[in-house]
């Protein structure tokens, strides 16, 4: 871990000297080990604050959206996940691909800081933490402690297909391999979901629903939800006079109709970097909706997760005489 | 897929459909309508997304 | 000032009786998250937990309420204001959420009388409770107070090994005692009061971030143009987390909703956040804050500087809330430190 | 903590009596509050706001733009903008808004008295000068100020509001003069044209004794001040009217603060020295 980290300043110093990038986004820690935060380095000496470790969980892909007007060339950081981000918005038009140099970090998974907190101290002062490949050993002011993988991965970790980046111009360290087994996704959360009756799934969704602040961080840390301004913040959206799409009081009725609205567009779009369910300050398990989509479009048009390559095409925008028709 | 999702977050699944239906075959409109308007009633109204109070 | 105890099965007996006369409202756990609701049944209630819990202002300032309902006849408009609240009991409050109402209550206080938030202010007895654990990210302390002051409630408890300590604060805490005089007692109160004493101690060397507040005010005061908050303000996904869970936020829109007919319906006020892109937005499509630089340098200098100017108090009470909730890790006890590396 | 006797957030019902089109998207609305006893105690000072309300739509805050001296009515100047500007647009003569207010404060008219006033406006600008022009030439007040000048300039004629004031009633009374200028050269046009900073410097009103007030587009207001500096008019001389988005209009809401200030509270007017002392966000 430690290479790698030395691999990314040196890399992001070279590319900040040469004036090859004008901004490596990267990791830094933040309030402690377990916090770490985004970090825009615009110099060689600021590259020596990027970071790597097990607790980087936030994908930067969507800071490139702040710079999508402007013509300089950018770095940014991406693990496996992340990286299908990229695609995202290279495929979307957002971002041109020549724009931005990728630095891919091959990701042993992230460790659940919550859950690694709850362990050991919700108090506790994390200060260093190593990936030892089946288990993560975290130095803190409590003593040492070491967490088997298996237990402490952060939930979408677990399944993860993709720990090396899909897309990178440059890999700071070595491929991991993957399982053969792994590649499946077998959606056993949905699976048992789906089962349920209608009065369960409703009552389940209106649990969760009805405590959402509409605080839209979801929505904003996103890759998927890249519009230039977002339906919900039209005030006057153009083709509809006088009404608005969406009321802000967050009443149940209203945040079904967000969650619904978001769920719809990023269908066949969602990356799963769970980055939604992640940030979600009130615990609704966003990742349960976006992977409900996930398996349906892979069912019903037979794609894999979107964001593989750039090339996807997207299941619900493009017509295929082979499309199903299950509904009629 | 849009029928999926009203049924995952726990709509009943009759209560949306799709047909296909040319503008020549006016019957067609008429028999849906009132199939639909009948699994309906048997339903109940739809309680979900209204407002609370 | 009364101060009496309460040992623990009368306690229980004490919250049955709350929760039968009044609306009793305390900290309830929903999936891995503590809110400030309704009581149903006293076994719901949460009090021990050391845990992240959101912010009971919600009481007072709910997240959308109704201000009238409009109704408009050919010749006439009638507007129907809802009904007064009732009596009610906010029971649990931690020291920093008392300090944050005292904060509020100037913005809706003052020349213009709010008369939503005023009314059920009026009519809430607040039981405080002293903290047991001081967590990461608090720091109370800067603001001169600590997790076992009182001050915002009208009685306020400390858990001891016999019961709770209850201390008066107000006339409503000491009516409170006197409604419920069978049950509390004065015998043990010293020997709690030391206890209380022993556990402020305790706590006090329980913080682990120091956060010095000397000299922020004043850097701010010539900050505005600083080249800090374009840098600060980068990594802000502008999201409302930090303004939703802050207990001192309280900006609001105010909307209509059309119901049964276009003719009535009613207008609310719900929360918003001054990180969202249309809060300043004009009509003519000027945004005197339209970026994240100005937003979020809008955020602290009105927790740092324009609260304070303006009302006296601080606009933040240390709760740390912000700082464990922000997806992207920003964190106002390094701003504060930053700031006076800065400024 | 008193109990809150009056609640400030609900507007007042009240009725358009008069609308008169002003140009092709502004119109003047004639406003009655339905409560006639209410009517004769409502108290405004030139300058000030109030909200209206289209219910189903919202609300928003306007500038009164009659003078406090008319008591039988208020009326609202307002340009067809946004969602409530559009439903307003909408009503008939008769129909029901809601309204409360006053807010904000006032021109400081008290001080300027003995002084010459000087009153330069850009398109849709003039309206909350327009309270205070009307007030100081009402004719309990007219001997309490000097000469008053009016500059006002908009981007067409049609785009010139109270036509009828500004060519008729307003010349005509004694002591003052008005300046009318457009953009662009018009056929029926034989009036001076060009932009409104220009035309001050060329008028080059003296600024001994005299206090100037201002209200326009952004761009305008920086350039008017900036000729007004070329032409000696110190900042305390000055007066502007701010405008930003507002929802409560008490000071509550938290979105027209410039720094520690509110608009709605401790402006909308405010003298240039208070201007410059502001963070520069609005």
């Amino acid at each position: 871990m430690k290479q790698i980290v030395d691999r990314l300043r040196q890399e992001a110093a070279r590319l900040l000297a040469a004036g090859d990038v004008a901004m490596v986004i990267g990791y830094a820690k933040g309030t402690d080990v377990a916090r770490t935060t985004p970090y825009f380095a615009t110099n060689e000496e600021e590259a020596q604050n990027l970071t790597w470790n097990p607790f980087c969980t936030n994908n930067l892909v969507k800071y490139l959206l702040d710079f999508r007007f402007e013509d300089t060339k950018l770095a940014v950081v991406v693990k496996g996940c992340d990286s299908k981000g990229i695609n995202r918005l290279i495929y979307d038009r957002q971002f041109p691909r020549e724009r931005v140099v990728v630095l891919g970090v091959p990701c042993g998974g992230l460790l659940d800081r919550s859950k690694v907190l709850a362990t050991i101290d919700p108090g506790a002062e994390l200060q260093s933490v190593e990936d030892l490949g089946q288990e993560f050993v975290v130095r803190t002011d409590h003593g040492e402690f070491t967490f088997a993988k298996e237990q402490y991965l952060l939930p979408k970790c677990a399944v993860c297909r993709n720990p090396n980046p899909v897309i990178s111009d440059v890999l700071l360290g070595e491929e991991l391999p993957v399982a053969e087994e792994e590649k499946s996704d077998t959606f056993d959360d949905i699976v048992e979901m789906e089962a349920l009756d209608p009065a369960a799934k409703s009552a389940f969704w209106d649990r969760h629903f009805n405590r959402c602040l509409r605080c839209y961080a979801c929505r904003n840390v996103c890759p998927a939800c890249n519009c230039r301004e977002c339906a919900f913040e039209q005030a006057v959206p153009g083709w509809q006079q006088e009404a608005c799409w969406l009321s802000k009081k967050a009443s149940v009725d209203n945040n079904y109709t967000f969650h619904l609205i978001r769920m719809f567009d990023v269908t066949g779009r969602c990356i799963d970097c769970g980055e939604c369910e992640r940030v979600c300050p009130v615990n609704i398990p966003l990742r349960k909706l976006y992977r409900k989509v996930i398996k349906d479009v892979q069912e019903l048009f037979g794609d894999t997760t979107p964001g593989l390559n750039i090339g996807d095409g997207l299941p619900l925008t493009s017509y295929r005489k082979e499309d199903p028709e299950e509904f009629m | 897929m849009f029928k999926r999702l009203m049924e995952y977050v726990g709509f009943e699944p009759e209560r949306f459909e799709v047909r296909w239906i040319s503008g020549s075959e006016g019957g067609k409109v008429v028999e849906t309508a009132i199939e639909m308007a009948e699994k309906i009633k048997a339903l109940g109204p739809n309680r979900k997304m209204r407002d609370a109070k | 000032m009364t101060v009496k105890l309460i040992n623990k099965d009368r306690f229980n007996v004490f919250l049955e009786r709350l929760a039968s006369g009044n609306e009793l409202v305390a900290p309830i756990e929903e999936d891995g998250n503590i809110f400030y609701r309704r009581v149903t049944s006293v076994n719901e209630i949460t009090l021990e937990a050391d845990a992240f819990c959101f912010a009971p202002k919600g009481h007072f300032f709910p997240q959308y309420e109704v201000l009238y309902k409009y109704q408009q006849g050919s010749n006439a408009l009638v507007l129907e204001e809802p009904g007064p609240a009732g009596p009610s009991v906010l029971l649990g409050v931690k020291p920093c959420d008392a300090r944050a109402l005292l904060s509020l209550d100037p913005v809706f206080d003052g020349n213009y009388k709010d008369a939503y938030y005023l009314d059920k202010r009026v009519k809430t007895t607040i039981i405080g409770l002293s903290c047991r654990k001081v967590r990461y990210n608090c720091f109370c302390r800067a603001f001169g107070f600590g997790p076992t002051s009182g001050e915002g409630a009208d009685l306020f408890l400390t858990e001891v090994k016999d019961g709770y300590l209850a201390e008066a604060l107000t006339s409503k805490g000491e009516a409170l005692l006197k409604d419920y005089s069978d049950l509390f007692t004065e015998t043990g109160v010293d020997g709690a009061l030391q206890e209380k004493e022993q556990l402020a101690v305790q706590l006090d060397t329980q913080f682990k971030r120091k956060v010095d507040l000397d000299g922020v005010k004043a850097r701010l005061d010539n900050m505005f143009e600083h080249p800090y908050w374009e840098r600060l303000a980068r990594k802000c996904l502008t999201c409302g987390i930090c303004t939703f869970v802050c207990p001192t936020c309280h900006c609001f829109d105010i909307i209509d909703e059309n119901g049964g007919g276009s003719n009535c319906g009613s207008r609310l006020r719900c929360w918003d956040a001054c990180m969202f892109t249309d809060f300043t937005l004009h009509t003519s499509g000027h945004n005197p804050r339209p970026g994240k630089k100005e937003r979020v340098r809008n955020r602290f200098m009105h927790k740092l500087k324009y609260h304070l100017d303006r009302y006296r108090v601080t606009g933040c009470v240390g709760c740390g809330r912000c700082i464990e909730k922000c997806p992207v890790n920003m964190d106002i006890i390094q701003v504060i430190a930053e700031i006076k590396e800065v400024g | 903590m008193e109990q809150a006797v009056r609640n400030p957030l609900l507007p007042q019902p009240a009725t358009i009596e008069k609308i008169i089109p002003e140009t092709g998207d502004v119109n003047t609305f004639r406003v009655t509050l339905d409560n006639a006893e209410a009517m004769t105690r409502w108290r405004h000072e030139p300058g000030q706001l109030a909200m209206l309300s289209v219910f189903g739509v919202g609300e928003a805050m306007f500038s009164i733009s009659s003078s406090p001296t008319q008591r039988e009515y208020l009326e609202f100047s307002i340009k067809r903008m946004g969602k409530v500007t559009t439903a307003l647009h909408g009503l008939e003569e008769g129909a029901k808004i809601g309204l409360r207010g006053p807010y904000g404060n006032y021109f400081p008219y008290e001080k300027m008295k003995g002084k010459d006033l000087l009153f330069i406006g850009g398109g849709i600008g003039l309206a909350p000068l327009r309270s205070l022009i009307d007030f100081v030439l009402a004719d309990e007040n007219r001997g309490d100020y000097g000469k008053v000048e009016i500059i006002y300039g908009a981007r067409s004629y049609d785009d010139l509001c109270f036509k009828r004031q500004i060519f008729e009633e307003w010349p005509q009374k004694e002591g003052t003069a008005v300046y009318t200028t457009i953009d662009r050269e018009e056929e029926q046009w034989d009036g001076h044209v060009g932009f409104v900073p220009a035309y001050v410097e060329e008028i080059a009103p003296a600024a001994g004794n005299k206090i100037a007030l201002t209200c326009g587009p952004p761009i305008m207001i920086k350039f008017v001040l900036q000729a007004m500096e070329k032409l000696g008019f110190k900042d305390e001389q000055i007066y502007s009217t701010l405008e930003l988005r507002m929802k409560c209009g008490i000071g509550k809401c938290g979105r027209c603060n410039i720094g520690s200030k509110f608009v709605c509270l401790d402006g909308p007017v405010f003298n240039l020295t208070e201007i410059k002392e502001l963070p520069p966000e609005f």
